[in-house]
């Protein structure tokens, strides 16, 4: 009978069975850490309520979040435009992302190429079980949630991502090039990037680079994107001497940057892949860094413009959130905020000086918003972490300056790969199918010349 | 009759109406425009103070016998004033005919009951 | 003191506490299968917060999402009045629910009725402790949630089912007569269809037939309903020639169609009961068949009338999410993919073409998304559902035809039942109350005549 | 061996890890109640899961919940007034109570101090650890949730509360005054007040006032606040004769009443700080609450006014929650209908009776709504508190009369204590800052004059 | 040419629109304005019913022949009628000179292509 | 005294205004409206493309002197020109007095001040 229960239960477990002494402490200890053998991850139902919820979370971030952020800010004949783009984004991109990209981003393939991309092992999610236990966690080996989680939770960064650009050249692309350009910006930069980064064998990765929830990942990354077709696409059609539109719905933005806080809680907390004392610490890091950016926006409108505004604290909000994401399961309070008090004064400053300065159209800011925002907080995380966070990871006022080398070249080298493909991919689009929707497009609105509908009507 | 339009600061618009009210004007039409003149607005967009010279302004329109003109202009003077650039404008225009839908009743008899 | 212990703790335990060799492994493996005596089901803080969220979902669904999506569709004149439809049927449908209706649609009766209702022994949920497991249960039978959630959960489906409908009759009906029949709708129509699919004693239960989410309860049910009342109600009074009127807030539109989005994660991934592999798995194939008949209906649009449409895109995307809704907890990548690709086709050629030509005014098209999405997607369980995601279950391609004929049954017996009870319903109410706003209502808009409000105002 | 065993796993557990048959007992009821030994609390990933949504659904009832609602009621010149007062006030009372608010709240003081106020031990949340867990707990003693959770979620209540106010001084006083009037409001009278109420030493605590979620400590405090200010400040200036102003986008204000609903779920279940039936409970009482005060406002309107208006709804949900908000985990099915169909009785005759005879402004109801429906729920909660939710606690119509004694002592502190510290802080800040804004910045809106921006803009 | 411009109930516009459809008006240019006259509007805030005097209505505005005139003025007077307070006015304009853009016409070529 | 009044495409709004301004008239009011005339626009809902006679124009609206009215004429004429229907209007009307709310002046006084 004791042998029909090994076959039932396992070898390593059936052993430890002829030990009944120790059965009350494997019993006791259980959510506790692991006595001798190496623990059976299992799926932990609290671990995946909170990572379902995450990742709704994350979706809610690009529809409706970044879509009433953008679209508030445009003018009211570009509006379904922006709409329109982060909405197709979010289906094209899953698609993408289920067909080969969290293959190519998560997977390993063999030789020189394995630190660069995954292969194509898990294309179709092939060999991912509903049961399987994700092979990626942080801070609960054991606890883990199922792989299909981890699969839909990366899968919403892999759509925000390219979205986060439209900010750049909003109010002026064709759509078909829009979305051409998007895809091929997603498979040939994000997914590579990801892998670097995240996956265990990408290059920055094993080189130690730190990036808890994609400051050098998705906002670097999209920013510099961002920068680059802002300056190769040219400025918008703007009435003679005018290089600012006010927005055409400012409650709209504020609806947008409430639900990108919202969700963010998601983006970040859920980073961690638990539900646990690191899931709160990311939580607390993010809240307190938007608090503190979004106070740090209003004063400088105050003391410099005379009056505090509401576009620029939901644009704090933004930036403390970007700036924080890198870092969230890395640092403590104190990194908390000097990151959100500090990344307001670097964006408000590249938007309102240095981007009127050189007078490249980035429209709704994805560059000085998301690009400095992300570099400063990938700074910070090299400067800022804590091993009272995580023991194994310090930054460099905690004794450890060559954490802010490797941010260094996690920075650097994705500001390289990004732009130099941005720029490839750019020409690539607007030699084929056109990139630059015409003057008389433009004039007219996207809206009504790219989707034949107006997105406000009284008619009958 | 004529018609006496005026395009005066939204922040006016209620008291104008009232001061019209007091004129025995208590038939109108108003609609909202934008309107440039020697005024601007300043505003703030991203750290950076522009100005803009298109301003929000409401646009009344109301006709009138010929003997209330002038009161009627009047009313609108000392309520839409403020002394600053932007004060607004009257216009005033012929009217060659005028109908009520609901009586048919033409010419001043369509017009406001009140005298 | 064995005796007083086994007082404690029941019987069945004391008994096997007699064999300490299983003791050891009764704690291993407590998180997975139990040995010998059934487990006593307990509630689950993993599943309990995943329902707890998942509930709170669905009720962002009907308020604001649905209301949102159906209000930015109508005219100005009427949105406030689509809201307020939305709005009422929550309030009155959660009364209705714990009054009688949670007893009726799930509880039990006796004799010859059991098959096709439940009883009153719930009213009032009357002997629901707090702290009692829930008797339903899908993957997890021993970590359960509480009695209390399901009866929530459940409750939101209630609440949108009948809010769904409102889409055929928008702009067009006295709110009194709305009300009431909606009210009863939701006693005579949806409480006994949900008994006989979901109830452990229903007759379509009991059959076979499988309705992950509501495919055939909700979606077919308020479907149905719909072309009866849009057929039995008439045209609206629009100005001759025109059947298409343009919807007076695109924005809207995105931001309902994005919540409905966000929201149908917990219908769906919480319809598993648990936050487990199911779920993950659930949620995966409701994301894909989402993204991909958006996808596909913005490239009917772009082939057939040459641009993508914002209002295209959203309506796609709630096709695929009615679409996967019965099926998104049997079948795997590949069904949900087909299901979402081939759903925007049959919706978008049912508006398009079908709508037209029959000339039927179904406002907002309830029928054709709801009702023909959910005909699809109770059709694709019986041809889609695979063995690999619930062992018992397989349709038609994985070598059980019988699956797709039970599913044909149940989707007439609803379509008939349905179908049937609407014309007498609508009858009813219309001779005692009348149902049909006046032409001068109606030329006014609802906002003004039925609530005495207006939904923008600039007065002063 | 032994030894080093019991060293890890602490004596109680090692004693009785030498009594073989009670190891299975001991696995077995693991999640149930402790035997001898008092058991050490750990973090539930479920738990944990559950708040970790609860603490970001409190936050989205302010922005946007709270400020949609607000800022719809408003005329189109003031609504980015109400926009920018909700996220400033996100952002500096996070950081306030990160820095000491939360210590003063919750954390202990010793001497006289210690019932009224706590101390500054918990400054910059000195000394908690992301893996301590929470000292604060519910229905769980063993299932605890992090320290650092706990913080968060009480954060956002301390957020929410002074921006209840902006409802009573609406469109009229001047930004600076507002900002420096409520962070002095928050530490002078909503810290104590949370003090005194739910922190272990607090005297109204250990008086054993009922306050589930907060309805002495978040709406009585605010709603008595929101009397003060709008008679101190005076009315409106309106057209004459005028009283009321429409509002100028329902829409919105339906949107914030939707997501108010929404995060009211995480407000009041999230209160039990567990993911358990006691959660369930007061998710029920809440959601029926809610749906019963939104129905009694609808059917008041009705046949007073012959007509439901959308406004008149959404206001009827948000007074049923507030009133079930002290009672949500206290009381019953029964008890939560009769407190949701009464407030909004209770609340339309101040509304729409009393105010207009006192000719007070409260701009929008934030005392007719959240300090009426707040000292009916607290009043209600010592009546209907039943032994059947929490055994220990019973309401006066459960036999034990002294409990409505205790509610009306809290209900009458906080009106006695906020009252007058509303009334001293007002006159500083009139005095020092200003808090009125001038004629022509009310007439001209504040949006333009306090921020140099417009919500809505056609200009290119 | 002559300036008609009508003042009509929002809920008339589109049976106005058609009216003039059929007397051959088919151009013109509209939008919403808010009124004030004898008609009163019912509205309902939290419990409290009020009356404004200010209504929502449609403006419209088009320059005909003279010719014209009159069946353009009797098409309106017919379909925007309703015999109840709030039917709205119409009112009439010398217009000096007239320039279709597109093709330079001016006067009564400008106008409308239908006699 | 002159009034201007122009309805334009929307999408040349702006080159209109500009093209005012080279020709010194910086003072302006404009409002959206609704223009039906011989232009369609094209539209999508759910899979039915339909055309649409109602069509979003700007109304621009200005008092001048006499001696302005043709270059104000000349510079709409020029910048709001594409040659497609939809083109758009221009009217002009007697004006017989005007205001300035905040000065008080009278005649072509009240209106621009550049010659
Ligand atoms: N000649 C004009 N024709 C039409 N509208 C005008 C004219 N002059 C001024 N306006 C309107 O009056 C408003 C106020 O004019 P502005 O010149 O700014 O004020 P002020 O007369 O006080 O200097 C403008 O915004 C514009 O709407
Ligand atoms: N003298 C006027 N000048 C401008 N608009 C007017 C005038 N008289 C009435 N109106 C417009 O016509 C609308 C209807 O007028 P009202 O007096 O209410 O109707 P009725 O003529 O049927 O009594 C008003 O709301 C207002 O917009
Ligand atoms: N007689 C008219 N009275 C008033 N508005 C007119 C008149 N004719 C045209 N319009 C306005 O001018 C716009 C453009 O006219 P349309 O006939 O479409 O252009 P085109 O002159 O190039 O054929 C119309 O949408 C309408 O707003």
């Amino acid at each position: 009978m004791i042998n029909k229960f090994i076959k039932y239960i396992g070898l390593p477990l059936g052993l430890s069975a002829l030990l009944p002494v120790f059965s009350f402490a494997q019993a006791a200890v259980a959510a506790a850490a692991p006595v001798a053998a190496k623990p059976v991850p299992f799926i932990s139902a609290g671990n995946t309520a909170w990572m379902l919820v995450a990742t709704a979370l994350v979706m809610l971030m690009t529809i409706p979040g970044l879509a009433l952020f953008y679209g508030g800010l445009v003018r009211s004949k570009n509006i379904l435009n922006v709409l329109m783009q982060c909405f197709i984004l979010t289906a094209v991109i899953t698609l993408e992302w289920i067909v080969f990209g969290y293959s190519n981003a998560f997977g390993s393939s063999t030789g020189a190429l394995a630190p660069y991309i995954g292969g194509f092992d898990w294309a179709f999610l092939k060999g991912i079980g509903i049961n399987d236990v994700s092979p990626y966690f942080i801070s609960q080996e054991t606890e883990r949630i199922p792989h299909l989680v981890f699969v839909l939770f990366q899968c919403m960064f892999a759509v925000i991502t390219p979205a986060l650009i439209i900010g750049a050249f909003a109010e002026r692309m064709k759509f078909r090039g829009f979305l051409v350009f998007s895809l091929l910006w997603a498979i040939v930069v994000y997914n590579p990037v990801a892998h670097w980064v995240w996956s265990a064998d990408g290059w920055l990765f094993k080189l130690g680079a730190l990036d808890f929830a994609g400051g050098t990942v998705v906002h670097v990354n999209a920013g510099i994107a961002a920068l680059v077709i802002a300056v190769m696409l040219g400025k918008r059609r703007l009435p003679s001497g005018q290089h600012i539109t006010a927005p055409h719905n400012i409650p709209l933005v504020v609806m947008g940057a409430a639900l990108l806080w919202f969700g963010w809680f998601g983006f970040n907390a859920g980073s961690g892949l638990a539900a646990d004392g690191l899931a709160a610490s990311a939580f607390l890091t993010t809240h307190v860094a938007a608090a503190a950016a979004a106070l740090s926006w209003a004063l400088l409108d105050w003391f410099i413009n005379k009056k505090p505004t509401v576009v620029g604290i939901a644009t704090g909000a933004v930036a403390g959130l970007v700036a924080i994401t890198p870092a969230a399961g890395f640092v403590d309070i104190s990194g908390a905020l000097i990151i959100g008090l500090l990344v307001s004064v670097f964006c408000f400053f590249m938007v309102s000086v240095v981007k009127v300065k050189f007078g490249y159209d980035d429209s709704l800011d994805a560059f000085g918003v998301h690009g400095i925002g992300g570099i400063w907080g990938a700074i910070a995380t090299g400067l800022f972490a804590s091993p009272l966070i995580q023991s194994a990871y310090s930054g460099a006022f905690y004794g450890n300056p060559k954490q802010l080398g490797i941010q260094l070249i996690a920075i650097a080298s994705t500001l390289i790969y990004s732009g130099v493909m941005t720029v490839i991919l750019f020409k690539v689009v607007e030699k084929t199918l056109g990139i630059r929707a015409t003057e008389e497009e433009e004039d007219a609105g996207l809206d009504i010349t790219q989707h034949h509908e107006t997105a406000y009507s009284d008619a009958e | 009759m004529k018609k006496v339009e005026a395009i005066v600061r939204k922040s006016k618009f209620e008291v104008v109406r009232k001061a019209l009210h007091e004129a025995d004007i208590d038939f109108l039409s108003w609609w909202e425009v934008k309107g440039q003149g020697s005024a601007k607005q300043g505003l703030i967009f991203r750290g950076v103070a522009y100005d803009v010279n298109t301003i929000d302004r409401v646009f009344i329109s109301f006709v009138v016998r010929d003997i209330n003109v002038e009161k009627s202009i009047n009313a609108i003077l000392k309520s839409a004033y403020t002394g600053e650039s932007g004060d607004g404008r009257i216009f005033v225009t012929q009217i060659d005919q005028s109908i009520r839908i609901r009586t048919g009743d033409q010419g001043d008899e369509a017009l406001y009951d009140k005298k």
